[in-house]
């Protein structure tokens, strides 16, 4: 079934993640075809499990779906919409149409909640809610006054927003709440997965997204290496240009595998539905991938650009959307600065012995 | 080894007072807020800005006075042009005219271009574009194809030019244009014209870059007729023109500095106490400029003493822009802070965040522009007697 | 792009039951105190420890039972090879004849080959050398000169080798001879055969290397006579066997795992709070390492499947050798002690000066010694479809 | 003068530096004949005035030299016999014949002097004194028990060491001083060059043999790169072998850059004769020159390795007299790492405004 999926996936990015689309997208234009296609497709329930209505695929597979889009470069809210959606269902809250995202993204942000008749009472400043206001409903975290998380629901149009967009053109949109009321039945007790934030799910969705980035950047790459003459050869025939795009597949072939443990261990958890310790297990893969992935989206992103020259640069040729992408994505969720951070303390903590057991199996 | 010609090179006294007088242009500039030096650089396009840089004496400063110029060394507009640079100054209306056009001019162009485009060029007020590239021909100058056919007294130049930066907002570009065959060396047939942007036969298609922004363009040439003297040097020496005076265009501090104001966002962002990552890296990354500035000067008093020293400009580029390319990389891993794009707002964090979002879109260019990464390392291997 | 084949490799259970032999082991090697982690790494000969470690099974694992095997899968092989690089073992002994002499043995060789041979193998007592490079034959491996011609029941071999590890305690060599001419494709007339080294006609010449340690050896053959049954494959098949099997010498964890020993005395080193330039850098030494385990991995999952992934094993080996060259270099930041041949103290700073010492001088040949990092690339690149 | 003194330099070490002399240096035979050439040529007492019976050459000169003995790699403590005999010629002292050497050359380490009937008593453990057994003499820094720092030259041979050798196989050697009691004239207050030690003194030194032992490793890859065929055609002619000596060439020209600039500096404040406030501003140069110079040494290193192949590894290839020489000079008198960190301390505390001072002038 996965394959089919993909394929699927494949041909309805392809039909409608068309120049135009893209061009529009950065002048904040939603593409309203295309992503009426994805909800028809039932990509965006896909971590909403059959039983609650959703499509029920492997978590592993959905992973992929978000890889095919990222290759695709389609500028909508996908991955946040299928974990919003996911997690939300999760809670047993019933999961409304159109698309999802959620927040706060950094660990300097914070919601919290206070008990009012009725319901919550809100408040925070988040910043760079990934597609914010473009998004039909926002998954908020917050801590309650007497220390639990939950997670809240909130339509989007109800909210203050501030407009903000990434590198990459894609709304990353500042949430001001200043006790914002929100009635009881939209606001639930966190699942494990997303207990302390949305930071590790976040780090997880973005590694495999900048997986496949980095599979399309290169294409780009090889593409123009083969085509492009100067000095009277094909690109491809110098040695310099033939290691550059060497080394660029070995990071990527690493990013992916990276990518991969995470996907991997992430499934066999059970996804979004993985237990506290589970999650608490699940830390080093997703510091791995998003660490490994990030720091192959700057090198490669370097790379293909020199490959590319002055034409990678214009509005015109299709790299930069690809490229713009890494460059976002590979700060957002935590930087690589900031996993490989985690991975270290945690290394060290556990002294040199104990690192092989991690590594080994 | 036969060692590189980097050699210690003091500043005479007029230097030290051109940078007393760009600094107090600059504070000027500053106090009246006509640029943000967060979101600006030197290939931020500023006629304003020039146009007051001309008047305060700081463009066409090797020039004859005879021509508008103040006759100083090359070593003084290293200082101001450095200045500039540190202050993230909006320079590139004036860049390319300063750094390249006027000294070509002065040395290859006739008496009547001399007369006409220099003394503009000093007051800030004549731009210029470069016209080498072409669609077919990016880094292999060789393969130019405008032709450019005689006619009564001039040349008729058809073809195109890509990736001009400014061309639809300069007044002139210097075009390489072939005039003959390129012989045995791939070399030969080559000329250097002056272009008047004002005049007809010749049209500017934008070509927007990846931030959206107008920058680039193609140009292209329909029987544009160059006068006899808006020619440089003799017919077919364009090619010699062209690489004797890359060291002009290749070994100043524009190839280490162009993103010099996010280090010092960077350093005012970690504080006066970093940790220890944050002071060694802020540590390395001034240990491989300071080195970089001494090259530089050395080189800009090789060009003083009339030298053309290819290699080691090809060496202040390549060391030089591999040092700009780290340094966003270095700022993100310093300070967690996304980078986003025009956040408008304006406390040091959004300024830093804003500094950073440019260069990072900025950098990929250091390494391509002026001659690519490995054009540079061919003409350093070259000069290792390896090719 | 046509993607790279790194599937995900469940291990099977005679893997994990392989793990615990294994552990088993080398826990007993370290408690009898037999080598020294510290100093030691899988270029460290010691033939005691490789006959105990083939009398504990360790050797040949993959082998039919017939000739001294366990029939166990290359992951099974995977994980023995992963646990002895982890723990430091010294290796060296049984290293190539475990990786790859008794495989193509066991595939191209004679009968008689595999049953004299195979089993001592798999006892840890048969020791094997490489016979490729030759003096003017480095990477380039068409320009073998070494020439093999026709005798009565064999062939005489006459020539040298040079940077053949251990052949002066090793019991053989399989080495690459010219038997014809080499064609078009340079690649034709190549022959690989078993070289006994106690036999006549075969001298061998140390060479010291820098550290004073003698490793690498030149040999010279004069009429050394090659039975036909000690000819592996066919007369000019050398190229193919040697390509076709490069995958089992370049994809496994050796190539990324030579220091290993020494990440785990840097981590004791820097104790349980390492400051945030530790941390980070700590980490991500780890997030390059834990996806190139898996990638081994999954290359021995093709092996095991009879595929050939020439790519992915330069890929490995490429991406893996970058790896272990960054680990001193890390190491020797991280913590400011200096290298220190052989201090002979033994507390936990003098252990790591005495590892990194080590390493630092081991390092710069991860990415020459099979297969230099520039015809890797040149391989990625062909699987690429660059060239 | 400075040509005529680095010429006769040159020849000198061309004789007298042979492959033999290397060889048994290894091995820890004190090279006789180069010492006493050395000698005799006056280089030793470079940094000692005239008028105090030195040579006198101006301090950037004389770095000059240290330079040219590094190229060779000649097997003697040239550097620190100059700065010894310079330091203890300032404070008044009678240089004596023979090899010089000083100590202790990182933070860590400290000697103590405690004041006795007719001179002092000094104590303390130092490690990797450079040459330390086979030098002659070491002037020791030490800081009294009232805080004031002192250097005191004692000869090696009554002191109590234990042989150590750096990769380089340089006599790195540990002393442990428990009580040794010097007469009074043997001690002397420290001058302002060496107040708070020799780290500095070291970097600056260690800085300008890296800039030698840079220049000999590229002059040997690109011999070898001439010579050496491989695939039909010499090594030269490889793009990647080209652009990896063309990397490697540009951290050479940034490394002599950073060194010169120290040296100029230096020589520019009066060498070893510069006062308190000199000297404190000596830290930034020097640091820039060791950061820079200990940059380059790794990566110029591997890069002629990787040119080098196996032929670089034997004993019989002359390379790695230079290169171990590199990896062994990197992280003395502090490695990178430690200046970078001065660097970033000292920047940091001033201020992002205040660095363009000190970088344009």
């Amino acid at each position: 079934m996965s394959a089919i999926v993909l394929e699927q996936a494949d041909r309805l990015f392809h039909e409608h993640v068309t120049p135009a689309v893209q061009a529009d997208a950065d002048r904040s234009v939603w593409p309203t075809d295309l992503w009426r296609a994805v909800e028809e497709a039932g990509l965006t329930l896909a971590l909403v499990p059959e039983h609650a209505g959703g499509f029920g695929l492997p978590p592993d597979d959905a992973l992929r779906v978000i890889r095919r889009s990222a290759w695709a470069a389609a500028p909508i809210p996908l991955a946040e919409t299928m974990v919003a959606a996911g997690l939300w269902s999760l809670t047993g809250g019933d999961v409304p149409e159109g698309s999802l995202t959620l927040g706060p993204v950094n660990q300097a942000d914070a919601i919290t909640a206070e008990r009012r008749a009725g319901g919550w009472r809100l408040d925070g400043r988040v910043r760079r809610i990934p597609w914010g206001s473009a998004a039909g409903n926002v998954l908020l975290h917050a801590v309650s006054t007497d220390g639990e998380p939950l997670v809240a629901l909130v339509p989007s149009d109800t909210l203050d927003w501030a407009s903000r967009r990434n590198l990459a053109d894609e709304p990353r949109d500042r949430l001001s709440l200043s006790g914002l009321d929100v009635r009881w039945d939209a606001v639930h007790p966190a699942p494990a997965a997303c207990r302390d934030g949305f930071l590790p799910l976040g780090a997880l969705i973005r590694s495999q997204q900048m997986v496949g980035a980095l599979e399309r950047a290169l294409d780009h790459a090889l593409l123009h290496a083969g085509e492009r003459r100067q000095f009277g050869r094909s690109l491809s025939k110098f040695q310099a240009v033939q290691h550059m795009l060497a080394e660029a597949a070995g990071h990527f072939a690493a990013a992916t595998a990276a990518a991969d443990l995470a996907a991997a261990e992430w499934s066999a958890a059970g996804g979004l539905e993985a237990g506290a310790e589970a999650v608490a297990e699940l830390a080093f893969p997703i510091a791995v991938a998003k660490a490994r992935t990030g720091e192959a989206a700057g090198i490669v992103a370097a790379i293909v650009h020199q490959v590319h020259g002055a034409m990678g640069f214009t509005q015109e040729h299709p790299l930069h959307y690809s490229t713009r992408r890494l460059w976002s994505w590979r700060d957002e969720f935590g930087g690589e600065s900031h996993w490989q951070a985690e991975i270290g303390r945690l290394v060290c903590s556990r002294g040199g012995a104990a690192l092989w057991e991690r590594l080994a199996t | 080894m036969q060692g590189f010609r980097f050699n210690p090179t003091a500043l005479p006294p007029e230097a030290e007072a051109a940078r007393t007088r760009v600094r107090r242009f600059l504070a000027g500039e500053l106090e009246a807020g006509t640029y943000a030096p967060h979101r600006s650089s030197w290939t931020t396009f500023d006629a304003g800005f020039s146009r007051r840089a001309g008047a305060a004496g700081l463009i066409g400063m090797t020039l004859p006075t005879r021509y508008g110029g103040q006759e100083q060394s090359d070593l003084a507009r290293f200082v101001v042009t450095a200045e500039l640079l540190a202050a993230g100054a909006p320079c590139f209306a004036h860049w390319v005219a300063d750094r390249q056009s006027a000294p070509q001019i002065l040395r290859h162009g006739s008496e009547r271009a001399r007369r006409e485009i220099l003394p503009p060029i000093a007051r800030g007020e004549c731009f210029f574009g470069i016209g080498m590239s072409e669609p077919d021909a990016g880094s292999d100058l060789a393969a130019v194809r405008t032709r450019a056919v005689r006619t009564d007294g001039g040349w008729l130049v058809t073809g195109s030019k890509i990736w001009t930066s400014n061309a639809h907002r300069v007044h002139y570009l210097i075009a390489l244009v072939r005039t003959g065959d390129a012989g045995e060396n791939r070399h030969g047939g080559l000329t250097q014209v002056i272009v008047d942007l004002s005049k007809p036969g010749v049209t500017v298609r934008p070509i927007l870059n990846m931030a959206g922004h107008h920058e680039f363009n193609e140009v292209f040439f329909s029987d544009y007729l160059v006068p006899d003297d808006m020619v440089l040097g003799a017919e077919g020496q364009g090619w010699e023109i062209v690489t004797s005076e890359l060291a002009f265009e290749r070994s100043g501090p524009d190839r280490f500095l162009s993103d010099y104001p996010l280090l010092v966002e960077l350093i005012d962002r970690v504080g006066p106490t970093p940790d220890a990552r944050q002071a060694v890296e802020i540590g390395r990354l001034i240990a491989h400029l300071a080195p970089l500035m001494r090259m530089s000067r050395s080189v800009a008093g090789l060009l003083h003493q009339g030298q053309s020293p290819e290699v080691e400009a090809a060496l202040v580029k390549d060391v030089g822009t591999a040092f700009e390319r780290e340094v966003p990389e270095v700022a993100r891993r310093l300070v967690p802070v996304e980078a986003e794009m025009d956040s408008g707002d304006d406390d040091a964090a959004d300024r830093f965040a804003d500094a950073l979002a440019h260069t990072v879109l900025d950098a990929p260019a250091y390494t391509l522009r002026g001659g690519t990464r490995e054009v540079m390392r061919g003409v350093i291997a070259r000069g290792l007697g390896l090719r």
